[in-house]
């Protein structure tokens, strides 16, 4: 086992890295921007060393200081949280070269990951569902239709260039496409420089549903279940919860099972999250592979009772798998709501000091953060201060229970999302569990 | 990464202005003694106060304990205080107070790595303290990832004093050389 | 089920009972000591009434007060929480004559189980193992030799009027009885003006082993492990876990049976804790059933994953028990540390204003307290402030959260035992599981 | 439990010295107005401040919001304040600034019950505001488990105010009347 980790990463992630270590006995190393200087994180390492100023990409986005951070300490690892350098494949390959421990995937896994394409095609290849497309960029009328009757409408038309929603065409039969088509390419040229324009299938009201994956040094691969994070504004997740109120006993394993064998086939090591998006008609697809540990990776935890952390500390260290499949046991409902340092209505950021900050407690009730009365909530960095995480023998209990933490929890001086969440535990359609990505639009509208 | 010399990163500079009736070492209280505001600290740290304060011949000094561990302290004139908008650094800020009252120029690791003061382990230290320096002169090296970065002196001056012991690892923002710009021949 | 619940209690149990409560849709009322207006219970509940000044025998234990606030908020029942009211049969009598449900057994039950020596001849009666000793005073030395012989050596002799120690003495072999017997008489006589003496079985470090049970009101039995809390100072008890390194499955079943059958023969109902002493031979004894929530209870919850507050306010309301016994299922390990506001080496009291509060989080923890910073530990009450709670894989996790958890934990401004509980856990009987109800005397001496 | 005169448990007394150089309702600040004092608590929530100061001929107010919610008012004179060692009911004690400039005494609830103003429903009040009241008449009955408690006065002095409405509840401690000991007839 390692005996002394560094943790590139700062707010409740580097926390609750320095948690895992400590409970293994391994000693810990915080980095921290000029900004940070006071933060949690760094206080509750054994060494700390400051590697630049506020902005990231001078301090915790920087690789060389980082590693010197970790030649100077001695560690023999890096634990590199979420965000930041967690997804860098030059990164991880650095370390390796130096003979520092990346606590994640090998450097080939990230890279070949971070490639969505190359992912997809290796998956697909392996027989497993992935979102149907048309193969490659539309060169006519012709090829759409061809390519739309094969996916089935409803289709939408994506720019190959594009992003943001421009040259985007849902259609929704056949004596439509022609035009979308023609606009879409006319939008692409015109916004893009670049007419390129392909087909996907269109979903109405998908789910997002993710798969957390543990793989050994040894090609063991298991699963633990699914996380529903549907909730979403512009992708970013703001509830999540396990098991997903769509998947069943049957479906779970069939869905861990392509799961399982899409990191089988890609030869993928350490922690991941397999996304997938489940439509109306309970088929799924595959999306990705997140090469991280996730944030809301708490309630998988607990409604298993691994340690996430500990578990991708050790297989990072080259111990196997400690667990078998048939060993995990999913037990109640968990759910996470993000608190954010945002205005719970017009989503501006609100930083600040956090004047008093008072936690909820009691039973089924977990919180990770770095914050405490006192801390600044800085601007220059993302704005989640908290995961507050319920557990309850039924997603009836943990909804109650985090609708009476919320109510507990304390924060005052800067504004956060916690009436947002309120709000959307008192929804119908959420308590009975109709929820998809289009959820919070809709919510938010309404 | 190539072999920079100091140029990437700028070393930072903390030049405070010197307080104006300073006559010797031991300020008075008029003059804002760090001694004496210590001593008013220790006393609020012993008593577990959150708040001190202290108000004589027209001088009022209240120093609140915040939540966090630094301890804040205000001179304040104002009627009403706004402690929450605190400068987030107030803290090295005080630490500074004696730079400030000597004017010297602090010379800090624009990266993380290991301090030599000289270019070789058999080398000659590229300087001494009492040394004058110019501009740009080599001062010291920080290695990071065997890489070798010069760090350069921003001023002219005579180096007071050199802070870190060779071979000893320094962070991001570490003091490494006081230099007196006064003192420039 | 209840529409609105009266608190009779302050402090972590009243905020835990009023979590549930929440969690549950009820509505609650928080009584409280002019001591206690601006205690954090008072402000969680959504109404209050101040029921008399500091002295818990003017406030929390004065009845008049306590159900004329109930009548006044027109509950319909009240939990008791535990010490205050919680074991008293008159109030609980007079609350079902005037038709408000006490959330606990019934004053029959308290009443019964109040008389340590009828509970021990019902559950003798049974055929269950209670503590051997002489069936009543012995008249002369003959009587304590034959009493002796059957109950088998090492005996100890009490006086029946005694306590504190005075009058006892262990007696290790037949030879030296005579002599023991009659000091033991002319201390008794000189010190309690009774020279009646008995004998017991001599138990050479036992531990303090519990089982929670949960009875409903058709008859309907259930057990949900043990707990043992041998870790005690002067019978209060300091470090609670579940389950015991000194009970295996076999055991477990055996005392759970036993458990169960002694609130059986008392037709015993709602949550009780049935007390039993362990020795060194794994012999078990049943010492007393304690009619009232325990203040360890959440150990238990956490292995569980029952909410035993719920459990009991939907008993007191009448339903059944929502659980079967093949149902309850163990998993992983707890332990609780009781910090309390005292000086953790004399063990004097430590009132006053907690300056900082800031409890530790993440995976695992569970903390149970009505404290923030800037409150009040008030002279007038029991001086535990807050459980620490913690749940791992196995006891090894369990243990080294516990650890951490501790080194987190910020509580300034008053002396608390945190450093004590510390020591604890460093010290290698307790990580081996090697503790019985003298360790603490030994491990505080050494 | 038997009919009692409120003897087990005496109404509590609040008599707060009255402050020297009151001339009207409306008190200057210099005599400590709590309505002012209000003021400054209210601007001090609105703007979410841990502290807010106010000083004005001579007279300085700190009023400091502590972690728990309740407001501590100083008006301070002492060049070190601590305020960690303030009376646990400060808040109270400021609620009944008003009672001390006016010298009222105020007739506590010593236990748990519902107020009723008279004997039975049909009954005349046992008191009207504006009535002279002697030491250890009855003003009031507070029922509580089905038991009348007739509650006595601790004073003579003119009712000057009955607080709370027949057939409320009340708490323990709960003020009930005020009456002017001064105006005893």
């Amino acid at each position: 086992m390692f005996k002394k980790v560094l943790i590139a990463n700062r707010g409740e992630i580097a926390l609750r890295v320095i948690r895992a270590c400590k409970e293994l006995g391994i000693k810990t190393v915080a980095i921290h921007s000029e900004a940070d200087a006071l933060a949690l994180h760094v206080r509750a390492a054994d060494e700390k060393v400051c590697v630049g100023p506020a902005e990231s990409a001078l301090s915790y986005r920087n690789i060389p200081n980082v590693l010197s951070a970790a030649e100077i300490t001695g560690v023999d690892a890096i634990h590199p949280g979420y965000g930041f350098l967690s997804e860098n494949a030059h990164f991880a390959e650095v370390c390796e070269s130096i003979g520092i421990k990346f606590i994640g995937p090998s450097s080939e896994n990230i890279a070949m990951m971070g490639d969505k394409a190359k992912a997809r095609e290796i998956v697909a290849k392996r027989g497993l569902p992935v979102t149907p497309g048309s193969p490659g960029e539309l060169r006519s009328e012709e090829d759409a239709l061809q390519a739309a009757q094969k996916i089935g409408f409803p289709v939408i038309i994506k720019a190959t260039a594009g992003g943001g929603g421009r040259g985007m065409r849902v259609v929704n039969k056949a004596e439509d496409l022609g035009r979308a088509f023609q606009a879409a390419q006319a939008e692409a040229k015109s916004t893009f420089g670049n007419d390129g324009v392909y087909l996907e299938r269109y979903f109405l009201e998908p789910r997002h549903i993710e798969v957390q994956v543990l793989a050994d040094q040894h090609g063991r691969v298991i699963h633990l279940g699914e996380r529903d994070c549907s909730i979403q504004r512009r992708h970013q997740k703001l509830v999540e919860e396990t098991p997903s109120p769509a998947v069943d006993d049957k479906l779970r394993r069939e869905i861990g099972r392509v799961a399982v064998e899409a990191v089988k086939a890609a030869h993928y090591r350490n922690v991941g999250t397999v996304e997938f998006l489940l439509d109306k008609d309970r088929q799924f697809y595959f999306m990705e592979v997140n090469t991280r540990i996730q944030v809301e990776h708490p309630i998988t935890e607990m409604v298993t009772g691994i340690d996430l952390i500990k578990e991708q500390i050790r297989l990072a260290a080259g111990h196997p798998l400690s667990i078998r499949q048939q060993d995990v046991i999913l037990t109640g409902h968990s759910l996470e709501c993000r608190i954010n340092a945002e205005d719970p209505e017009k989503f501006t950021p609100s930083p600040g000091t956090i004047t008093k900050y008072n936690p909820p407690g009691g039973f089924g009730i977990r919180v990770d953060s770095a914050m405490e009365s006192g801390s600044v909530v800085v601007p220059y960095y993302d704005s989640m201060i908290a995961k507050l995480i319920t557990h309850g023998r039924d997603r009836q209990e943990s909804t109650a229970r985090m609708k009476r933490a919320l109510g507990e929890f304390v924060i005052e001086g800067i504004k956060t999302t916690i009436p947002l969440h309120r709000r959307i535990l008192d929804d119908p359609d959420f308590q009975k569990g109709h929820v998809s990505t289009t959820f919070l639009e809709r919510f938010l509208a309404g | 990464m190539s072999r920079r010399r100091s140029v990437q990163t700028r070393p930072r500079r903390i030049v405070l202005p010197k307080a104006e009736n300073e006559t010797s070492q031991e300020i008075s209280l008029t003059g804002g003694s760090t001694k004496q505001i210590q001593e008013l600290i220790d006393l609020l740290r012993r008593n577990n106060l959150t708040e001190l304060e202290f108000e004589r011949q027209g001088i009022r000094i209240r120093i609140r304990h915040e939540l966090s561990t630094r301890p804040l302290v205000t001179s304040a004139q104002d009627s009403v205080p706004t402690p929450l908008q605190q400068p987030m650094h107030s803290a090295s800020a005080v630490t500074s107070v004696s730079d400030a009252s000597t004017g010297f120029v602090t010379i800090t690791s624009p990266i993380v790595g290991t301090f030599y003061r000289s270019p070789s382990p058999d080398a000659d230290p590229y300087v001494e303290e009492g040394e004058f320096v110019k501009k740009g002169q080599v001062l010291c090296i920080v290695e990071a990832m065997k890489l070798m970065n010069e760090i350069e002196s921003e001023v002219d001056g005579r180096l007071v004093k050199i802070l870190v012991e060779s071979t000893k690892s320094v962070e991001y923002g570490q003091a490494l050389f006081l230099i007196d710009p006064r003192a420039a021949s």
